[in-house]
C-alpha cells in the first residue's frame, strides 16, 4: 500500500484508538497516542519520497498527494514538535478535563497538517485545511474559558480565510478545469487581468487568516493564550505555519506572474512588518505569559512574512528559516509557561517570582529560547534574522528595516518580561512550595533548547532541505555569500570566519551565565516583593508592587496613540453593529398572521409589476 | 417487477383508514402499522427507483385513461430520486418517535401516526404526480397535516403558529388555483406534459400571470421569503420530530414542485433570475434572523429555511451543475436537518422552551447525542469531511462556471453567519460547565431513537467520505430534471405501454 | 334569454352586496350568516350557469355546514369582532 | 357586446370583486373569526371563476337524459366543475380546522384579535 | 392609514387580475376543447355514466377524488385532535339552546326524510346531478339536525369510525382491485352496462356510494365533535 495513504490510515486508527480505548485506562491512551506519533513519524522520514504520487478522483475532479521538497522542510516542523509535543503532553494534561478528545484531536491537527503538506491539489489542500481548523476550534474552546469569544472570533477569522480560499478554488477549478496546483501556477498566465488580481488575493487572504497577518491578527492571542499549553505549542510553532506554506507558494509562484504583481508583495511585506511591530507593543503590555507569547507569535510570524514577501533569494530562506527557528523556540516558550502554569497555578508575571531555584530545568529551556527569540547569536534566532536585515537591505527597504529594528529591539523588552518576571526577582513565600516540573515534561523541553542551540551553530542541518525546498519553487541555489554561515556540514561554501565568533560568544555568554547563577545564590537580601520600605512611599495593601506591575510606562505613554487604535475594537464594534442590524432586520417576522398575509399580497403585486425584469 | 408508484399513495391511505380499526383491536398497532407502511415505502421506492435507473422511467396511467386525459404518475429517476428519501425520512422520524406519547393518550398517539403518514404520502404525492390539480390536492393533504401536526401539543403558542401556517396555506392554495384556472382556460388541459408542450402556444403575458401564482401557491411550502413567516413559528411549536419531517419531507415537495414547473411546465431554459433573486433574498434574511435567536428549534428552522434558499438560487442557475448543486444540496439538507432536529430535540427534551442557554453543558450528561448534534452542525455548515461540504463545493463550482461571482461572494459571507450561530451552540452544549439551574434535566434517549440519529450519522459520514456513493444517483435526476423534452414524450408517447 | 342575463345580474349584485355586508358587519353573527347567503347566492349561480352537482355540493355544505360550524365557534368564543360593538 | 359577453365579464368580475374583498377582510380585520369568513369568500370567488371558464353561450347542464346523446356540443365543461368540488370540499375541510384552531385560540388567550396573539415572534 | 394601504394593495392587485380575466384576449385565445369532449365522448360511449361531471370525479379524475377524501378524514381527524381535551364530556352540550318543541318534533319528521334524500342523491350519482359528497353531506345535515333538536341525541364514535374506516378501505380496494383486473388503479373493471340504467357505470356507483358514507360520517364525525366542544 501507499505510503501515505498508511500514514491517514495509522493516525485515523490512531485518534479512534486514543479516543475510544483511553476511556479504559490512561497508559493505554498514551501509549497509543505517542505510539501512533511515532510509526507516523518514523514512516514518513523513510518511506515517503518526492516521487510518489498518488492520485484519484472524486466527483469528477482529479486529486493527488504527494510530497514537494519545500513541503518537506514544513513536514519537518510539523512530525519534529508534534512528536516532541505529544511526550510533554502526557504528562502536563494530566488529570485536565476531555483527555481523550484532547489526544484525538490532537493526532487530527497532526494529521491535517500532514495532508496539507502533501496535497497536489487544492480540493484535498482545503479539506484538510478545514479539518485543520475545527480541530483546532475544538482545542482553543476544549479550556471552557472565554469560549463564547475567543473561540468563536477564531473560528470567524478561520471561516473567512477558509471560505476566500474555496471562492478562489471553485473560480480556478471553473476556468482551468483542474485543480492541481501545479496546473494552476503553469495556467496562471491565461487568466483574465481581474482574476489574475482577484485569485492571489482571496487565497492570500486564506493563508494570511491562519498566518494571522496584521488586519486578520485577532484571533490570536486568545486563541493561542486559551487552549491548553500543549496544543498552543503545536499551534503556534506548527499549525500557524501553515498559512506560510501557503504563502510562500502563492507569493513565489503566482504573484510573480502578474503583471504588476510587485506592489502585492510590498504591501503584503509591510503588513508583514506593521504585523510584527504591533505584536511586539501588545506583547509587552501583556500581563499573562500565555497572551504575551500569543502577541509574540503574531510578531514573530510578521518577520517570517516579511521575508517571505520579499522573495529575494535570501530573504525566502530567512524566511523559512525563521519558520522553522520559530516552530522551535516558540512551541518550548509555551510548554516553559504551560509546566509553570501546572505548577505554581497561574501565568501571570506579576504573581509569580523567583522561580529560577525551584525550577532550574525550565528556566534554562525559558532562557535558550528567549535567547533565540530575541535574536542574540549563537542561538538560531540570530541567523534567521541577520539574513533577514541582510537580504532587505540588498533590496532597498530601508523603511522596514527601522520597523523591523523598532519590533526587534523592543521584543528585548518582553523576552527580560518573561525571564524576570517568572524566574528571576525575589522568592515570594507563596511560590516555596513549587518543584520542578516532572521529567517527562522538561526532557522534551531541554531537547527543544538544545536544539536551539544546535540549529544556531549548525543552521546547515535545516538550510539543507530549505534549500531543496527553494530550488523546487524556482531559485538558483548558489548564493554563496550566504552559505557561507553553515560551516560544520560544508557541503555548498568555503571556510569561514563565522564559526571562532560563534564559538567567542557563546563562551563568553555560558561565563556570563554561570557567573549570574552563583551571584544570585550568593548576594540576595530576601525581602517580599510587597516590601518597598526603602523608598518612602506608603503603598496600599493591594497594590502589586512586583518589578512587572507597570513595567515600561513611559514607553507605553509615547506609543500610545498607536495603541489605542486598536483592531480588535473596530471588529467589535463591527460584529455588534452587524447583529444589532440583524436584530432590527428579523423584527420582519412581526408575529402576526395578518402581517404575513400582507407580505402575500404585496410580494404577488411586486411580481406582477417586475414581471419583466424578473422573467 | 416489485410494485407500482401508485401503491406509494394507495398503501399509506387505506393504512390511514385502517388504523381506527385496528387500534380498536390492538392499541399497540397505532404505532405499527404506520412504520410497517413506511418501511415498505422506502423499500417499494428505492426498488422502484433502482428499476427506473437500470431501465426507463415508469409512467403509470390510473383509471385507464393515458395522459392527458387520465392522471398520470411519473416516476423518473428525479421523482424517484426525491421519494426514496422522503420515505426514508419518514421511517426514519417514525422511527425515532415511535415511543411519542406512550402510555399517555392512546387517542392522541393514533393521530400523530396517521398524520405523519399522510404527510409522508402527500409529499410523494406532490413529486410523482403529473398533474397540476392532482398535485393541489396533495399540497392541501400535506397542509393539513401539516396544520395538525403543528398544533398538536395541547401548549399555548402551538395553536398560534398553525393559524399562522394555516392563513398562508390556504392563500397560496387560492393562488394556486387561479394559477391552474389559466392554465386550464388557455390550453384546456391538466397534465403536466401537455402543458409542457403546448405552452409554446400560449400568450406570453398569461403565461407569466400564470408563473406567478404559481410560484406564489407553491411558495409557502417552498418557503420562500416573503411568504415563509409561519415556517419559524410551526417548526418550533411542532413536536421535534415533526420539524425535522418539515424540513426533510415537506420542503423538499415544496421546492420540488416549484422547480418542476419553472423547468419542466414553463420550460424556461437557462438561468432564472426570479428564482436566484428570490433564493438569495430568502437566504440572507433567513440566515441573519438565525443569528441572534434564543430558541434551538427556532434557530433551526431558520437555518432550514436559507438553505431552501441556497437550494434555489442553485436551481436558477439553470444549468447541469446548478441542478445538480441544488439536488446535491437537498439531498444533504433532507438528512441533516432532520439530524439535527431530532437530538436537539433530545437535548432539550424536559423543557417546554426549549431554549438554547437550557442546554449548556448538556454534553457531559448525553455526549452522544451531542456529538451527532455537532456532525450536523459541521455538515450543514459545510466544513470537511462531512457531507455538507461536497454540495457546497458543487454548487461554487455551479456558480463559477457561470460567474456569478457576486453571488459566490454573497453565500460564503452568509454562510459565516451561519457558522456563528452554529458554533454559539456548540459551545454552549460541550465548552461550558452543565449548570443545575439554567440547564435541563437530561433524558435518557430511547433505543429507537438513538438507532434513527445513529442510521442518519452514518449515511452523513458516509456521503462526506465517499461523495461518489450518491453523485451517480443526483446526476441522473439532474439529467432528468433538465431534458424536458424526453419528459413530454414520455409522458405523452409512451403513455400507452403501460405497466402491468 | 334576458331574464337569465337579469337573473344573474341580479344574483351577482347579491354577491357583492352581502360580501361587503359580511365584511363591513361588526356582529359576527350576522356576518356568519350573510356568509351563508353568500353560499346560497353562489349555489342559484352555479344552477344558472349549469352546473347542478356544484350548486348541490355549495348548498349542503357552504349553506348549511360551513354556516353551522361558524355558529358553533361564535357560540363558542365571542359574539362581536369588538368588545364596544356589544350593544 | 352579446349576452355571452356580458354575463362573461359579470361573473369573472364579481368573482375578481369577492376576491378582492375577501382578502381585504384577511387583511384588515382583527377578528379571526372574520379572517377566516373573507378566506372562504376568497375561495367562494375562485369557484365561481371556475365555472365560469367552464361556462359556454347556451351551455346545458353536462348530464346526458335520455335522447340528449348528442347534444355534446351544446354542453359546458364538467371538468371546472369536478374541480370545484374538490375545491369545496377541500375548502370546508381547511375551514373547519381553521375553526377549530379559533377555538383553541380563544381558549387559551381569551380574546380573538389576531395582533393580540403573536407570542411567537422574530 | 393601514386600510387605505391595503386598499391601495388590493386596487392595483385587482387591476391585475381584471386585465387578466376581462382581456378579451383571455376567451380569444381559449383552448375550448381540449380535455372536454374526449370525456363527454367517452362518459357516453365507454363509461355509460349520464352524469359526466361524476364519470370525471370518479374515474377521470379519481385519484384526485381519493386525495380529497382524505383531506376530509385529515380534516375530522385533526379536528379531534386539535379540540382534544383531557377529559371528554360527552352529551354535554351547553353551545346551542336547547330546541323549541316545535323544532324537535319538526326535527323528528323531516330527519328520516333527510337521511332517504341523501341516499337518493348518492345512489343516484352517475344519473342526476349529485353523488358521493352531496348525498354524504345531505346525511350529515340531517344528523346536525338531530344534534341540534335533541340535546341528549348521541351518536358512537366508534361506528362512525368503522363506518368511515370501511367506506375508505372499500374506495382504495377497488381501485387496487382495478389495478389487478385492468392493470390500472381505479380502472372501472366492471361491465358498464346501458346509459341511464340504475345499474350502470361500472365501479363508478359503488365507488360513489362508499364516497357518500364516507363523507357523511366523516361530517358527522366532524360537527359531533366541534359541537361538544366547551369555549
Amino acid at each position: 500500500m501507499e505510503t501515505i495513504l498508511t500514514i491517514f490510515i495509522i493516525f485515523i486508527a490512531g485518534a479512534t484508538g486514543t479516543y475510544f480505548l483511553g476511556k479504559l485506562s490512561g497508559i493505554l491512551r498514551s501509549v497509543i497516542f505517542i505510539t501512533t506519533l511515532l510509526v507516523t513519524s518514523w514512516l514518513f522520514f523513510t518511506a515517503v519520497s518526492p516521487d510518489v504520487i498518488i492520485e484519484f478522483e472524486i466527483m469528477g475532479i482529479l486529486m493527488s498527494w504527494g510530497l514537494t521538497p519545500l513541503a518537506y522542510v514544513f513536514a519537518i516542523i510539523v512530525f519534529g514538535l508534534a512528536i516532541i509535543i505529544g511526550i510533554y503532553a502526557i504528562k502536563a494534561m494530566e488529570g485536565q478535563r476531555s483527555l481523550n478528545f484532547f489526544f484525538a484531536n490532537f493526532l487530527l491537527s497532526v494529521m491535517a497538517m500532514f495532508g496539507i503538506l502533501i496535497s497536489n491539489d487544492l480540493i484535498s489542500f482545503f479539506i484538510f485545511w478545514e479539518i485543520m481548523s475545527w480541530s483546532s476550534y475544538f482545542m482553543v474552546v476544549l479550556n471552557h474559558k472565554d469560549v463564547q469569544r475567543s473561540g468563536i472570533t477564531y473560528i470567524i477569522f478561520c471561516v473567512i480565510g477558509a471560505y476566500a480560499m474555496m471562492m478562489a478554488i471553485m473560480i480556478i477549478y471553473s476556468y482551468s478545469g483542474s485543480v492541481m496546483i501545479g496546473d494552476f501556477i503553469s495556467n496562471f498566465h491565461a487568466f483574465s487581468l481581474g482574476m489574475k488580481w482577484l485569485l492571489p488575493i482571496l487565497l492570500l487572504i486564506g493563508f494570511a487568516s491562519k498566518a494571522a497577518l496584521m488586519p486578520l491578527h485577532v484571533w490570536a492571542p486568545g486563541a493561542y493564550s486559551n487552549s491548553p499549553m500543549s496544543y498552543t505549542a503545536l499551534f503556534s510553532g506548527a499549525l500557524s505555519k501553515m498559512g506560510v506554506y501557503g504563502m510562500v507558494i502563492v507569493m513565489i509562484m503566482i504573484v510573480q506572474q502578474i503583471p504588476d504583481g510587485y506592489w502585492i508583495k510590498e504591501v503584503i511585506a509591510w503588513l508583514g512588518g506593521i504585523t510584527s511591530a504591533i505584536g511586539t507593543l501588545w506583547a509587552i503590555k501583556q500581563d499573562d505569559a500565555k497572551r504575551m507569547l500569543a502577541y509574540s507569535s503574531v510578531a514573530q510570524l510578521g518577520y517570517i512574512i516579511v521575508g517571505v514577501a520579499i522573495g529575494t533569494p535570501l530573504a525566502m530562506m530567512s524566511g523559512l528559516f525563521l519558520a522553522v527557528m520559530h516552530g522551535i523556540f516558540k512551541s518550548t516558550l509555551f510548554m516553559v509557561v504551560g509546566a509553570i502554569e501546572r505548577q505554581t497555578g497561574t501565568s501571570n508575571f506579576t504573581e509569580v517570582t523567583g522561580l529560577i531555584r525551584k525550577m532550574p530545568w525550565t528556566f534554562l529551556a525559558a532562557l535558550m529560547s528567549i535567547i533565540a527569540l530575541a535574536g542574540i547569536p549563537p542561538l538560531g534566532g540570530f541567523i534567521g534574522k541577520w539574513m533577514l536585515y541582510e537580504s532587505l537591505m540588498g533590496s532597498n527597504h530601508y523603511l522596514l528595516i527601522i520597523v523591523i529594528f523598532f519590533s526587534s529591539t523592543a521584543a528585548f523588552l518582553y523576552c527580560y518580561k518573561f525571564l524576570f518576571g517568572f524566574f528571576l526577582g525575589q522568592e515570594e513565600k507563596e511560590w516555596s512550595h513549587v518543584k520542578e516540573a516532572p521529567a517527562m515534561m522538561v526532557v522534551p523541553m531541554i531537547i527543544m533548547a538544545i536544539l536551539t542551540f544546535v540549529l544556531g551553530v549548525f543552521p546547515g542541518l535545516i538550510l539543507k532541505p530549505i534549500n531543496d525546498g527553494m530550488q523546487f519553487l524556482g531559485y538558483v541555489s548558489t548564493d554563496n555569500r550566504f552559505w557561507e554561515m553553515s560551516t560544520i556540514f560544508n557541503d555548498w561554501g568555503n571556510q569561514v570566519v563565522m564559526e571562532p565568533i560563534v564559538y567567542t560568544i557563546f563562551a563568553i555568554f555560558l561565563f556570563f551565565l554561570i557567573f549570574l547563577t552563583l551571584k544570585g545564590y550568593k548576594n540576595t537580601r530576601y525581602v517580599t516583593t510587597k516590601d518597598i520600605s526603602s523608598s518612602g512611599e506608603i503603598p496600599r495593601e493591594d497594590e502589586n508592587l512586583t518589578f512587572i506591575t507597570g513595567f515600561m510606562q513611559p514607553f507605553f505613554r509615547a506609543v500610545a496613540p498607536v495603541m489605542k487604535r486598536q483592531i480588535d475594537k473596530y471588529y467589535t464594534s463591527f460584529g455588534k453593529g452587524l447583529e444589532a442590524l440583524f436584530d432590527f432586520t428579523r423584527r420582519i417576522y412581526t408575529g402576526n398572521g395578518q402581517t404575513y398575509a400582507l407580505y402575500f399580497v404585496i410580494f404577488v403585486i411586486l411580481l406582477l409589476m417586475f414581471r419583466d425584469s424578473l422573467f | 417487477m416489485v410494485g407500482s408508484p401508485v401503491l406509494l399513495i394507495a398503501i399509506p391511505l387505506l393504512a390511514a383508514f385502517l388504523i381506527p380499526l385496528f387500534g380498536m383491536v390492538w392499541k399497540e398497532s397505532v404505532r405499527i402499522v404506520p412504520g410497517l407502511v413506511l418501511a415498505y415505502l422506502t423499500y417499494l421506492s428505492a426498488s422502484l427507483y433502482i428499476e427506473v435507473i437500470n431501465t426507463d422511467t415508469i409512467v403509470e396511467i390510473i383509471a385507464g385513461w393515458r395522459p392527458p386525459w387520465g392522471i398520470n404518475l411519473v416516476f423518473s429517476p428525479l421523482t424517484g430520486f426525491l421519494t426514496t428519501i422522503m420515505t426514508f425520512m419518514g421511517f426514519i422520524v417514525w422511527l425515532y418517535s415511535y415511543r411519542f406519547k406512550r402510555n399517555v393518550e392512546f387517542e392522541a398517539a393514533k393521530k400523530y401516526f396517521i398524520f405523519l403518514m399522510l404527510l409522508v404520502a402527500g409529499s410523494v404525492g406532490i413529486v410523482i404526480t403529473g398533474d397540476i390539480f392532482n398535485q393541489f390536492v396533495f399540497i392541501e393533504i400535506v397542509g393539513i397535516s401539516a396544520y395538525a401536526l403543528t398544533a398538536f401539543y395541547t401548549g399555548r403558542d402551538s395553536a398560534e403558529a398553525a393559524f399562522k401556517y394555516l392563513i398562508m396555506g390556504s392563500l397560496s392554495a387560492s393562488a394556486l388555483l387561479i394559477a391552474i384556472i389559466i392554465i386550464y382556460s388557455q390550453l384546456g388541459t391538466l397534465n403536466m406534459a401537455e402543458i409542457a408542450a403546448n405552452i409554446d402556444n400560449m400568450n406570453p403575458y398569461y403565461r407569466i400571470i400564470a408563473m406567478i401564482f404559481f410560484i406564489i401557491g407553491i411558495g409557502v411550502e417552498a418557503e420562500i421569503f416573503p411568504l415563509n413567516g409561519w415556517a419559524p413559528d410551526a417548526y418550533t411549536e411542532a413536536p421535534g420530530p415533526v420539524g425535522g419531517a418539515f424540513s426533510g419531507i415537506v420542503a423538499k415537495a415544496g421546492i420540488y414542485a416549484m422547480v418542476r414547473m419553472m423547468f419542466t411546465l414553463f420550460d424556461i431554459a437557462g438561468p432564472m433570475k426570479i428564482l436566484i433573486v428570490i433564493g438569495l433574498i430568502t437566504l440572507i434574511v433567513a440566515e441573519t434572523s438565525a443569528l441572534r435567536q434564543e430558541k434551538l428549534k427556532r434557530m433551526l428552522a431558520y437555518s432550514s429555511i436559507g438553505q431552501m434558499g441556497l437550494v434555489l438560487v442553485a436551481f436558477g442557475m439553470g444549468t447541469k451543475a446548478g441542478v445538480f448543486a441544488a439536488l446535491f444540496l437537498m439531498l444533504n439538507h433532507a438528512i441533516t436537518k432532520p439530524m439535527l432536529f431530532l437530538s436537539g430535540s433530545f437535548l432539550t427534551f424536559n423543557t417546554t422552551e426549549k431554549y438554547i442557554k437550557q442546554i449548556t453543558g448538556m454534553a457531559k450528561k448525553m455526549p452522544v447525542v451531542s456529538i451527532i448534534f455537532v456532525l450536523g452542525a459541521l455538515a450543514i455548515t459545510g466544513f470537511p469531511p462531512f457531507s455538507g461540504f461536497w454540495s457546497k463545493m458543487a454548487f461554487l463550482s455551479a456558480a463559477a462556471d457561470e460567474n456569478l461571482l457576486f453571488i459566490m461572494a454573497t453565500i460564503l459571507i452568509i454562510s459565516i453567519f451561519e457558522v456563528v450561530y452554529y458554533f454559539r451552540v456548540i459551545n454552549r452544549l460541550f465548552f461550558f460547565e452543565y449548570d443545575d439551574k439554567i440547564s435541563v434535566e437530561p433524558h435518557k434517549p430511547g433505543f429507537n431513537g438513538m438507532i434513527a440519529l445513529f442510521v442518519l450519522a452514518f449515511i452523513v459520514l458516509m456521503i462526506g467520505f465517499y461523495p461518489s456513493s450518491v453523485t451517480g444517483f443526483i446526476d441522473l435526476a439532474a439529467d432528468d430534471l433538465l431534458n424536458t423534452h424526453q419528459y413530454i414524450d414520455k409522458v405523452l408517447q409512451l403513455g400507452q405501454t403501460i405497466i402491468q | 334569454m334576458n331574464y337569465l342575463l337579469f337573473i344573474i345580474g341580479f344574483l351577482l349584485l347579491v354577491l357583492i352586496g352581502t360580501a361587503v355586508y359580511a365584511v363591513r358587519q361588526r356582529d359576527l353573527l350576522y356576518a356568519v350568516i350573510a356568509t351563508g347567503v353568500i353560499s346560497l347566492a353562489l349555489t342559484a349561480l352555479f344552477l344558472v350557469l349549469q352546473a347542478p352537482d356544484v350548486a348541490l355540493t355549495e348548498a349542503a355544505i357552504g349553506v348549511a355546514l360551513t354556516t353551522i360550524i361558524f355558529i358553533i365557534t361564535i357560540r363558542n368564543t365571542v359574539r362581536y369582532e369588538d368588545e364596544k360593538d356589544k350593544k | 357586446m352579446d349576452t355571452t359577453e356580458l354575463i362573461r365579464i359579470g361573473v369573472y368580475g364579481t368573482s375578481i370583486l369577492l376576491i378582492l374583498i375577501g382578502l381585504y377582510a384577511v387583511l384588515t380585520k382583527r377578528s379571526l373569526i372574520k379572517i377566516i369568513i373573507g378566506l372562504s369568500i376568497i375561495d367562494g370567488g375562485i369557484h365561481l371563476l371556475l365555472i365560469g371558464i367552464g361556462y359556454i353561450k347556451d351551455g346545458t347542464a353536462p348530464i346526458f337524459s335520455p335522447g340528449s346523446e348528442n347534444a355534446v356540443a351544446r354542453m359546458v365543461d364538467p371538468v371546472p366543475q369536478a374541480l370545484v368540488l374538490t375545491a369545496i370540499v377541500i375548502g370546508f375541510g381547511v375551514t373547519a380546522v381553521a375553526l377549530s384552531l379559533v377555538i383553541r385560540l380563544y381558549r387559551h388567550h381569551n380574546t380573538l384579535k389576531i395582533d393580540e396573539i403573536k407570542n411567537l415572534k422574530w | 392609514m393601514k386600510k387605505a394601504i391595503v386598499i391601495f394593495l388590493l386596487a392595483v392587485f385587482g387591476f391585475f387580475l381584471a386585465v387578466t380575466f376581462l382581456d378579451p384576449d383571455f376567451e380569444a385565445e381559449r383552448n375550448h376543447n381540449g380535455v372536454k369532449n374526449f370525456y363527454l365522448d367517452k362518459t357516453v360511449s365507454q363509461l355509460k355514466t349520464a352524469n359526466t361531471v361524476t364519470a370525471i370525479v370518479v374515474n377521470f379524475r379519481g385519484f384526485d377524488t381519493l386525495g380529497e377524501v382524505t383531506v376530509l378524514f385529515l380534516a375530522a381527524t385533526a379536528l379531534g385532535s386539535i379540540l382534544f381535551k383531557k377529559r371528554h364530556h360527552i352529551g354535554d352540550r351547553t353551545v346551542l339552546m336547547p330546541a323549541s318543541s316545535i323544532v324537535s318534533a319538526g326535527s323528528k319528521l323531516i330527519f328520516p326524510a333527510i337521511i332517504l334524500l341523501g341516499a337518493y342523491v348518492f345512489i343516484h350519482g352517475h344519473l342526476t346531478p349529485g353523488g358521493g359528497f352531496q348525498g354524504g353531506t345531505i346525511i350529515a345535515t340531517g344528523f346536525l339536525l338531530m344534534l341540534i333538536a335533541y340535546r341528549d341525541f348521541s351518536i358512537s364514535h366508534n361506528v362512525l369510525s368503522v363506518i368511515e374506516s370501511f367506506a375508505g378501505i372499500g374506495f382504495v380496494t377497488f381501485g387496487l382491485l382495478g389495478f389487478m383486473n385492468g392493470g390500472t388503479f381505479l380502472q372501472n373493471f366492471m361491465g358498464t352496462g346501458v346509459l341511464n340504467d340504475l345499474i350502470s357505470g361500472g365501479v363508478i356507483p359503488v365507488i360513489y356510494i362508499l364516497v357518500g358514507f364516507k363523507v357523511a360520517a366523516e361530517l358527522t364525525g366532524l360537527i359531533y365533535t366541534i359541537l361538544h366542544e366547551k369555549g
